[in-house]
């Protein structure tokens, strides 16, 4: 029988390896798969909830939402990306840090 | 004969993204992730949620995989030259701090998710008692098909809106900009 | 005393005024117009002739007959009124017309004395401004005039002194002159200060005349009492010590005596003048303007020191070889006579000395400047290195200057007053009354008149000694160098007029009909007090024939020294010749002791001054500065330290909150996530 | 409009223009500077003419005696119960002034020609120089205390910029010295001042006042206040007119200056630009003196009269002292500086002596000591400018290189030592006649000041004569060589113009003392009647 907290393990695994990714590569792009990864693994939370919800399909639906979303945050990520790099030659988030002062 | 999927399909998918986290080469950590991407539709029709796996596979391994690849094997040689220039180990000092949060992260929410007994929840035991449960042999796209345009309406148009407004504004943010 | 005078008087004043002031119109067209040009020699030439024929004039008309004295307000100080006015009585017509007469000649001599030199213009521009301020010192009536043209007459003196200025010796001398003249002159200004607080008033007629306020005060009980008001007796002693020193130093009496002989820098003509006939006379004629002041002790004191000089100087002279420096001693010598003479009382013969002197001595100089012009052609001629004041270089001239010889003949003999002579009037009634001043007194006063007897001899020695090296024996110039050309002579009728002129008046008809009796002078009786015209005791006779025959004795040893060259000469090792060599050391005491002392001091009070005084400042200075330092660091440190302090440790924080805050997405984020997990951590720790 | 305002302000009106000329023009500020100056010395010189002398027109302690009197309301405030306070503009001269403003103007005169060297910053350097004018005039015409403290102020200003930023090398060190020195002494008498004006009360409007003249009465002190001769007031232990007589007698020392406070004087001097070499010793030192006799003595006679011993010793000291100074200086301009303390210790012990010869002395010598200084200041300013260099051993034998200008030295030199025939002689025979005499007349000076003064005039012949003998006579030799030969021409028209009238004038007043005496005699005679009251 493979219960909530199987699925939960799982995404928590996820979750883990994608904020590893996040923190501690040094490619912005890197970095957005980890994100991806991040949503995926709340999404396969949401998903194993709404096995509990026969009527609204509340877990699925945000589901789907949170994918649609993941989509155009990818794309507008991959759009800044682009820019950033033509900017400053590098994707390499640490080295973007023109806000600072000094 | 489920559990055995279930737990190949969560070591594919935890395999993959491991190496993803691990990968010098980014396509190939791209082409892992898609890996990852298919593991998890596979995990989400164990949960029962068909159309949202049919939904992951289209969009993510069909739209967003393809988009970051075409994003960067059509911006040119430098990019990608840039990008393999990662000469950093997997285990390396640097990487210590960032496997000590993920380590935490992992042993504080497992044991979080193991002391909170999901399946022991009122709300599960209500619905698993009010047959609010979704059963196995049957298909939820019809009712997901009212419920979007009936009770997410709102959601749904919310969101139609603002992922035409991302794609424009990710098409304008790619455009290649006049010389200033 | 503006008692309306006779018509003739009033013409008499005048003559006199203009006589005074015919120099200074000369000395200012000179000044004004005629600039280098040879026409100030004659402008002055001139105008000292028309003061000369006034002078003589004036002379005859005030001469024993009356006393004339005009004044007008000159300004008011105070209460104080002060006139300047003329008074003219026996002593001032008397030094009237000498000055003038004996400047007359010496101008002449200058004239062609003077024709080459550069500074010709300036020469009679001074020489006139000295006739002028002697002119005037000697007639004017009010104690502080003479006080200027006193200092004014010390002021040409400086100026002729150092005439040929681009010489160290002659600006050196001239500076030594004027200063030790200014010690003179603080003497002379306490002492007028003395007596105007005493009386009230500067005029000499009202202060020293026969009934003057001077003489109706007495010393009585430690106070001097005069008719308007009384002050200690000291400040009498003080007054007579500031007239001494006057005296001391323009007549160049020991111990202020050393600038005369230093003063032979300037042109002999100007020593002539100057330096031998009138100027140094003035000390002599203030002590005879002044001579009501004295007590009988101060005269005293006056009779030894005058003495003294004269001893002194005398044998100086002997051994010096400078042709002027033996003159100037000479001069120091007789001066001291006069002022002993004053100091024994006998006040007629004293001035009576200065005016015979006055020719003679004048005459000598002019004979020396002569000697001296000659041998400086001869050294021009010749390229020679020599100094040609040095007598030693001289000898057997008589043949070559031969109206020069006589003048020297003449001066001389009347230098150490010999018969036929004006000197032997003056001198023998010199010596003969300080002979009868001593008559009655102890031993020590006897002192006075002996050395004046003495001084007789040695004067007729170093006379001998010099007409002898200069005039005969054979040129030892020459001798040495065989080869020069010498072609010298009188001169001109410039050198020769004034010679002849002088020459006449050193004899005695001038002065008396009787060349043997000195009470017969007419000079003689022209003064009050003489109260012993008559032949009373056997000094009269004694005294002259003594001087006179041992004189010539002097003389005639002398002669044999000299010229026969006998066996016996004097030591020229000896204690007492490098004493009178030296100058009995007293300039070279004034050097080293005195000059140097203050000298030493003035850079004490300097260092006092800079050390000291300034140093006092700079302190407080510092101090202060140190004060506000340590206010000032009081201020950074503490006050704005605490500011500071706030402040760093408002950055520091800053700096630390600041150091998350590098733009690293991934820094922010990883320690937002540690934040929370550490959050996490703790929730669930509280938790279970 | 009053004459004596007129002679005051005109500086400042020629200085205004000045200011608001363009600097494009600035080579005509010169002219400016001595039109003014020029236009000044012809007021001061009809006021001098136009001076009424007699016993009536003494001056002194009575109001009505002053002559060409402004008086004008200037500050009155009401203070309610307190009175009201009441300053006046309050000008007028009597015979102590009268001569000391024409020698000031003819001083100015010379000053603003001696400009003719300044190079830089000519528009500052002028009109500073006006407002010093302007400010020591007011300070010999003020009779108002306030408006004389006001006056003496403001002279300090330019004075030290025109030293600061004009000055030769240590030129800062001089002016803050010079400044620290007079501001330590006037304010001082700035409390002294208001200690006055509240003892005080103006007898006709009953408020407290400023009028110095009032100031000299004592029936216009308030009983029982701090200055009042009946109160016997004390401060700091010590009688209160004592006090108050001391700090302004320091104060005016300085000024002088008198010996321990003179230091100021040749680093000034020496630093300072020439014109205002001549202004400082030609006019300011005066203003000591002035203020002494107007301000010290007059308004604590009682107390002048007691200290007059250490009034005459002080000057006795600086004599002798300055004096002695002077004799060990090498650089000529700080001898003449030490040769000023020396002459100005004769004021001091003439005015010591009370007597009427002896402050007659003390007012002539100060006259005559405005343009002798002057002359001798100019004198050094010329050689300085041809080869910049004062150092007395570094010249020799400029008579024969500058004959005119040795002629000019010699009569400087001459008439400060003493010479008769100028104005310094008379001067310091009478004020040493003066302070011989005070003995028997007053009793306030012993007899062995005079004669110890005396010894100045001999040392003053020292030094005098020992630079004359160094540097101008002898043959040629200079440190510089031929450049300096070649730069020390002789006078030209320009200085000899400049120095002619002064040596005039030091002649005249020699020969005709009358031109001063007679007009300060009322003057001294009513001074000296008021001193021996008390």
């Amino acid at each position: 029988m493979i219960t909530l907290t199987h699925f939960m393990v799982v995404s928590a695994g996820l979750f883990c390896i994608g904020l590893f990714i996040i923190v501690s590569k040094k490619n912005a792009i890197q970095v957005l798969l980890g994100i991806e990864l991040m949503l995926n693994a709340a999404i396969l939370n949401m998903v194993a909830f709404s096995r509990y919800d026969r009527v609204n399909n509340g877990g699925q639906m945000f589901a789907l939402f949170a994918i649609v979303l993941a989509a155009a945050t990818t794309a507008v990520a991959l759009a800044i990306i682009l820019n950033v790099y033509r900017r400053y030659k590098t994707i390499n988030p640490d080295e973007i840090n023109q806000l600072k002062d000094q | 004969m489920v559990q055995v999927m279930f737990y190949v399909m969560s070591f594919v998918t935890l395999g993959s993204a491991f190496i993803v986290a691990a990968g010098k080469n980014l396509v190939r950590s791209i082409f892992m992730f898609f890996i990852t991407l298919f593991g998890l539709a596979g995990l989400y029709v164990l949960a029962l949620a068909d159309f949202v796996a049919v939904t992951q596979v289209v969009i993510y391994v069909g739209g967003i995989l393809v988009l970051i690849l075409f994003a960067f094997m059509l911006s040119g040689k430098q990019a990608l030259a840039a990008l393999d220039q990662q000469k950093s180990k997997f285990i390396s000092l640097k990487n210590f701090p960032a496997f000590i949060l993920a380590g935490l992260f992992l042993v504080v929410m497992l044991n979080i998710i193991l002391k909170a007994n999901a399946p022991g929840l009122q709300w599960i035991q209500d619905a698993k008692s009010g047959h609010n449960i979704i059963p196995v042999n049957e298909s939820m796209v019809n009712n997901i098909g009212i419920n979007l345009m009936t009770r997410y309406l709102l959601p749904f148009e919310v969101i139609s809106v603002l992922l035409m407004l991302a794609l424009v504004g990710a098409a304008h943010l790619a455009r290649k900009e006049e010389k200033v | 005393m503006n008692q309306p005078l006779s018509h003739t008087d009033a013409q008499t004043v005048t003559l006199a005024l203009i006589a005074v002031l015919l120099p200074f119109a000369a000395f200012v067209i000179n000044f004004l117009v005629l600039g280098k040009s040879k026409a100030t020699g004659w402008v002055s030439t001139l105008a000292i002739l028309a003061s000369a024929v006034l002078g003589i004039t004036v002379f005859f008309k005030v001469w024993d007959k009356q006393v004339m004295h005009v004044q007008y307000l000159w300004f008011t100080i105070g209460t104080t009124k002060l006139y300047a006015g003329v008074l003219l009585n026996n002593l001032s017509v008397l030094l009237l017309a000498l000055v003038s007469v004996i400047a007359l000649p010496v101008h002449i001599y200058s004239t062609a004395y003077m024709n080459d030199d550069e500074g010709y213009g300036h020469y009679f521009r001074y020489l006139s401004f000295f006739c002028f301020s002697m002119l005037a010192l000697v007639v004017v009536d009010n104690l502080m005039l003479f006080y200027a043209f006193w200092e004014l007459v010390g002021f040409s003196s400086y100026l002729l002194i150092g005439f040929w200025f681009t010489r160290d010796s002659a600006v050196i001398a001239n500076k030594k002159a004027f200063i030790m003249n200014r010690i003179g002159d603080i003497g002379l200004l306490t002492a007028i200060i003395i007596l105007f607080t005493q009386y009230h008033t500067f005029d000499i007629a009202a202060l020293f005349g026969s009934d003057g306020l001077i003489v109706r005060s007495v010393i009585t009980h430690g106070e001097w009492v005069g008719p308007v008001g009384h002050i200690p007796a000291v400040w009498q002693y003080v007054a007579f010590g500031g007239i001494f020193l006057a005296v001391a130093a323009k007549s160049a009496q020991f111990p202020l005596h050393t600038w005369l002989p230093d003063a032979m820098e300037g042109p002999t003509s100007v020593s002539a003048l100057i330096h031998a006939a009138t100027m140094v006379a003035a000390g002599v004629f203030l002590l005879g303007r002044a001579y009501a002041l004295f007590t009988e002790t101060e005269l005293t004191i006056l009779a030894f020191v005058g003495c003294f000089t004269a001893f002194m100087a005398a044998t100086i002279a002997l051994t010096q070889n400078d042709l002027k420096r033996i003159l100037a001693y000479s001069t120091i010598s007789q001066l001291g006579f006069m002022v002993m003479a004053m100091g024994v009382g006998a006040y007629a013969s004293s001035l009576f000395h200065l005016a015979t002197h006055a020719f003679f001595k004048c005459l000598l100089f002019l004979v020396a400047g002569i000697v001296i012009h000659q041998v400086k052609h001869i050294k021009d001629d010749n390229n020679l290195d020599i100094d040609p004041q040095n007598i030693l270089h001289l000898g057997g001239l008589r043949k070559k200057l031969p109206l020069t010889f006589i003048a020297a003949i003449i001066g001389g003999l009347a230098l150490i007053g010999l018969p036929l002579t004006s000197g032997y009037l003056s001198k023998d009634g010199i010596l003969i009354q300080s002979f009868e001043w001593s008559e009655g007194r102890n031993i020590f006063f006897k002192l006075v008149p002996t050395f004046g007897l003495l001084n007789t001899w040695l004067t007729a020695f170093y006379v001998s000694r010099l007409i002898i090296k200069v005039f005969f024996g054979e040129f030892r110039l020459q001798k040495m160098n065989p080869h020069i050309k010498i072609h010298i002579g009188d001169g001109s009728w410039q050198y020769k007029l004034p010679l002849i002129l002088l020459a006449v008046c050193c004899l005695f008809p001038l002065f008396s009909l009787n060349p043997l009796l000195y009470e017969d002078a007419w000079l003689f009786h022209g003064f009050f007090q003489i109260n012993f015209l008559v032949r009373s005791n056997m000094y009269h006779t004694i005294i002259p024939a003594l001087v006179n025959v041992l004189s010539i004795g002097v003389m005639y040893g002398a002669w044999m020294l000299y010229v026969k060259r006998n066996t016996w000469s004097v030591p020229q090792t000896g204690f007492l010749f490098r004493m009178s060599c030296n100058e009995w050391y007293i300039d070279k005491f004034y050097n080293r002791v005195i000059v140097k002392f203050v000298l030493i001091l003035s850079d004490t009070l300097y260092w006092f001054d800079i050390k000291v005084v300034d140093g006092l400042v700079n302190l407080i200075q510092s101090i202060g500065i140190a004060f506000s330092k340590m206010a000032a660091w009081f201020d950074h440190y503490i006050i704005d330290g605490l500011l500071n302090l706030l402040a760093a440790v408002v950055q520091g924080i800053g700096d630390f909150a600041r150091r998350f805050q590098r733009g690293k997405v991934q820094y922010y984020l990883y320690s937002m996530l540690l934040a929370l997990i550490v959050v996490f951590i703790l929730k669930i720790l509280i938790w279970t | 409009m009053n004459i004596l305002t007129l002679l005051i302000f005109a500086p400042i009106l020629f200085g205004f223009i000045i200011l608001l000329l363009p600097s494009s023009w600035r080579a005509s500020f010169k002219y400016i500077t001595l039109i003014a100056t020029l236009l000044q010395l012809g007021i001061s010189i009809w006021i001098y003419l136009n001076f009424k002398t007699g016993p009536t027109n003494a001056g002194i302690n009575f109001v009505d005696e002053f002559q060409f009197v402004q008086k004008l309301p200037w500050i009155h405030l009401d203070l309610g119960s307190a009175g009201s306070m009441q300053i006046d503009y309050f000008v007028g001269i009597d015979g102590i002034s009268v001569t000391l403003l024409v020698m000031t103007c003819l001083v100015m005169v010379i000053a603003a020609v001696a400009s003719w060297e300044i190079k830089g910053n000519l528009k500052g350097f002028f009109a500073l120089f006006l407002l010093l004018d302007m400010a020591v005039i007011g300070v010999f015409c003020a009779l108002d205390f306030f408006l004389f403290y006001t006056f003496y102020e403001l002279m300090l200003l330019p004075l030290y910029f025109l030293i600061g930023m004009w000055g030769g090398a240590r030129r800062e060190y001089a002016a803050i010295k010079f400044f620290l020195y007079t501001l330590f002494g006037s304010v001082f008498m700035l409390l002294v001042m208001v200690g006055l004006y509240l003892s005080v009360k103006d007898p006709v409007t009953g408020n407290h006042t400023f009028n110095m003249i009032y100031m000299m009465d004592q029936a216009n002190y308030i009983q029982g206040s701090v200055f009042s001769v009946l109160s016997n007031a004390t401060l700091l232990g010590m009688p209160a007119r004592t006090v108050g007589f001391v700090v302004l007698f320091i104060a005016f020392a300085i000024k002088v200056p008198v010996v321990p406070l003179h230091t100021w004087l040749p680093d000034a001097h020496v630093e300072a630009p020439t014109p205002v070499s001549i202004i400082l010793a030609g006019v300011l030192l005066k203003i000591g003196g002035y203020g002494i006799i107007r301000i010290c003595m007059s308004l604590f006679p009682d107390v002048a009269h007691s200290g007059a011993f250490w009034l005459g010793l002080l000057g006795v000291i600086s004599i002798l002292y300055g004096a002695f100074n002077a004799l060990a200086q090498r650089d000529l301009k700080r001898m003449i500086a030490y040769s000023s303390v020396s002459h100005m210790g004769f004021v001091l012990l003439g005015l010591a002596s009370q007597t009427a010869e002896g402050v007659s002395g003390a007012v002539m010598q100060m006259v005559s000591h405005g343009f002798l200084s002057t002359m001798l200041f100019f004198l050094v300013g010329v050689v300085y400018n041809r080869v910049h260099n004062r150092d007395i051993y570094n010249f020799r034998g400029l008579g024969t290189l500058m004959p005119k200008y040795t002629v000019y030295i010699m009569i400087a030199f001459f008439a400060s030592l003493g010479l008769p025939g100028f104005s310094a002689f008379i001067a310091e025979a009478f004020s040493l006649a003066g302070a011989f005499k005070s003995h028997s007349v007053n009793g306030l000076l012993p007899y062995w000041m005079a004669v110890c003064g005396s010894v100045g005039i001999l040392l003053s012949a020292a030094y005098l004569l020992w630079t004359l003998q160094r540097m101008f006579f002898g043959k040629i030799a200079l440190k510089g060589g031929d450049i300096w030969k070649n730069a020390l021409t002789d006078l030209n028209t320009r200085e000899t113009l400049t120095l002619l009238p002064l040596a005039l004038m030091a002649l005249a007043l020699g020969l005709m003392p009358s031109l001063v005496f007679a007009k300060i005699n009322d003057s001294v005679l009513a001074l000296v009647e008021f001193l021996q009251i008390k």
